[in-house]
């Protein structure tokens, strides 16, 4: 039998090893597994290439993860917001490597690493900084440059509704990276706000096919990140 | 200077009102974070626009009513926003999609600089003690159809923004189609930056005397 | 205001061109628009170069446009089957001109056309007859073909469910091809079961956002194909 | 010769039971046309497979009740099939993502021709009147982890299909992971083709004779 539903954060995510490649889901505090990055606090794994297009908030979720020094880079497309506090620190102490990419190519590169795409041609960031060094090609007169899929060791994502088969449904805009990211890593490790029997979700409306999620976790409750940074919580509390 | 500029010019309700008009009816629109979002304020009576946010939403609707903030349900500057009648919600691959397969038609950014062939800085001031940060700029600017800039015509300190060359790091290369600050509505066009419209009280010469580029009258 | 709801099937298709690219969806018969595709026949288009994953069965819908001489090439995956005649004659006779593409890559050019990726590379056909004189490119360690997108004058697309913003809803395994080919055309025709107000679709469950569509034509009856087939049907009758 | 042959191996219907004995609980699998669907009948009791359509579906259940065939849920031989509680649907880019992405388990193909070192020829003759299609068959060899191929042994005129090179075009190269036919089951290792079980009645000197290639005991 099939069943992806684990009976804790802590089992769902144990096997996250030193050096791993984690691809966080989440624009913003919108679609990012909070409960699941804390557990990997607990949990201590180090020297973690993450990918996520932000870099958090506060003290709590990504930032506090960052601020735990268990992130040796990012791999991301807006490194800073208003409350971010803890990425720039290390940063400018270069205590974190960064590799910025325009949001587009990394949707695209997480996209192309979980379809099988080793690389693609696209128009973003050509003439640009962010180009420098990398191939560039003329297609139809216009020029184009060559990027890589990205591939990760875990995705942790966020959901709202998952059933025993990996099937899951999202909130809104918090689907953002959830659904690309849960394509491109060999384990994908869900936290879902709500778990249904098999043939709740009807099937022509599942955004994430079962195929690619590996763990569900139930996380009926989770924390509201602008209101943790508002009162300037701070992870492990 | 600044206070004379600010005085004589359009305010940047009235820019993003002229940059409302000449958004067509059934358009699909991009708005970009600040004062680009002002824009959505002025769309004219009879008209529908689809507002296209990268965070996954097509049919952005305004901010909600005080305590109807719903945190999954924001724009790509972490706003609050709601959804109108007709729109859907996707992921980040699909929407970058709909921006770089040109499916957007307009995309309205702010500047740091703008050059006299159309190239725009407006990511980065390439401080080596700044963060960079890019987000979805590079992709708009690559994959829509038409670019509007909207800004202040000079910066803080007075200096010019639109310039013979960019400085700052590129967002991207001759991709400007027309220029709307408080003082004057300009085109990026093959013969170079022409005038299109002046702000009440600004003349051509004062307008040119706060731009470093050469500019054309119509 | 928004309307994408055309009047008639003749409104919708008028603008065809001789020479068009005109993409066709469905799989074998499911998802096949066969009423836009005869009223193709009636405006009488030629010199088409039709993208569709198969070339239509018996006497009717994409067989009947073959058959009436307005195609001059196909690319296509799978261009016989247990029904088709018409393509298999005309091309023995060099009648008509064959592109022939894997199905994964297929759909991987249409949906890169449709957002913006000039090129990729694919797995799909190395070593094999279909990668001759195509170029290839090692990376880490396994051997890729580069492909190109795959952009459309026209597609033709059918529906289960439509809105005047072009929103719109598929049935089961009708869907296929139709969400890509929407993305890929400058130009996209859907003929849909049933047209719903605005806001009656779930913006959750949208299939295909409504930018992808420029017409929707309804067709409430459409006819099924393998009927037609069985009581050997010709079109135009 | 072959009417000898299939009386003494196993029957197709034995053979399709034989790869679903080899296909672990929970896996996903596509089955190619024809012979290699008869193995969604045989799943072990307590075992669940999940069976993935090309054209769109995850979860295919089996043909439908006469009556309850609807030509709009179909698999990808485009035979009426049902779905199972916790299926989906998806468009053919997003199914061929997971075929070439690596999420498929298990391919079940059939052949043509199949080579020592795993080479497979499934999809033309080459003959030039033919005409050529090729469906998703380079994609799923290309993508799937683990490629199976259920065939006779030998063609309709008893021709070897193991061969030392295919001579019909190729579908991919060193793709086929394990050959299961009337006679034999055999694996394509990096020492070569080892045989793993022979059917009842069958000889290794027997099974070598109706192959071409180089077989190895286990």
């Amino acid at each position: 039998m099939i069943n992806k539903v684990v009976r804790s954060l802590k089992e769902a995510i144990s096997d996250i090893f030193d050096g791993a490649i984690v691809m966080i889901s989440g624009f913003g505090e919108a679609g990012s597994p909070i409960e699941l990055i804390h557990k990997l606090i607990d949990h201590g794994a180090k020297d973690l290439t993450v990918v996520s297009n932000n870099t958090g908030s506060g003290h709590v979720g990504l930032a506090a993860l960052i601020e735990n020094r268990q992130v040796k880079k990012m791999i991301c497309s807006f490194p800073r917001s208003a409350n971010s506090k803890v990425f720039p620190e290390l940063y400018h102490n270069g205590e974190i490597e960064l590799e910025l990419v325009p949001q587009g190519t990394l949707a695209e590169r997480i996209r192309a690493g979980g379809a099988g795409i080793p690389a693609f041609y696209t128009p973003a960031s050509v003439n640009t900084p962010l180009a420098e060094g990398k191939e560039t090609r003329v297609f139809n007169g216009h020029k184009y440059v060559l990027e890589h899929g990205i591939r990760a060791d875990f995705s942790l994502v966020k959901c709202k509704t998952a059933d025993r088969y990996g099937n899951l449904l999202y909130n809104k805009t918090a689907r953002n990276f959830g659904p690309i990211m849960c394509m491109a890593a060999n384990t994908t490790i869900v936290q879902a706000r709500e778990i249904v029997e098999l043939g709740a979700i009807d099937p022509e409306v599942v955004v994430t096919p079962g195929i690619f999620v590996q763990r569900v976790v139930h996380v009926s409750n989770p924390a509201d990140e602008s209101k943790l940074v508002a009162e300037d919580r701070r992870y492990p509390w | 200077m600044v206070t004379d500029e600010k005085k004589i010019g359009w305010e940047m309700n009235e820019v993003a009102q002229k940059v409302a008009l000449d958004i067509p009816d059934g358009s699909y629109v991009n708005l970009g974070i600040g004062i680009p979002e002002l824009v959505a304020g002025y769309v004219p009576e009879g008209r529908e626009v689809i507002y296209h946010t990268e965070n996954g939403l097509l049919g952005m609707g305004p901010a909600p009513q005080a305590g109807e903030e719903d945190p999954e349900l924001i724009n790509a500057g972490k706003k609050y926003v709601t959804a109108i009648p007709g729109a859907c919600f996707f992921h980040h691959a699909d929407s970058f999609s709909m921006i770089r397969g040109g499916h957007i038609d307009y995309c309205v950014l702010g500047a740091l600089q703008i050059s006299e062939n159309g190239d725009l800085a407006n990511w980065s001031t390439g401080e080596p003690k700044a963060i960079p940060a890019v987000g979805g700029a590079m992709d708009l600017i690559a994959g829509v159809k038409n670019i509007f800039v909207i800004s202040q015509h000079t910066t803080k300190t007075g200096d010019p923004k639109i310039i013979k060359q960019c400085s700052y790091p590129l967002t991207g290369k001759e991709v400007v189609n027309r220029i709307y600050t408080n003082l004057a509505i300009i085109d990026v066009t093959n013969d170079g930056l022409v005038v299109r419209e002046l702000a009440p009280g600004v003349t051509f010469d004062y307008l040119q005397s706060k731009t470093e580029a050469r500019l054309k009258e119509k």
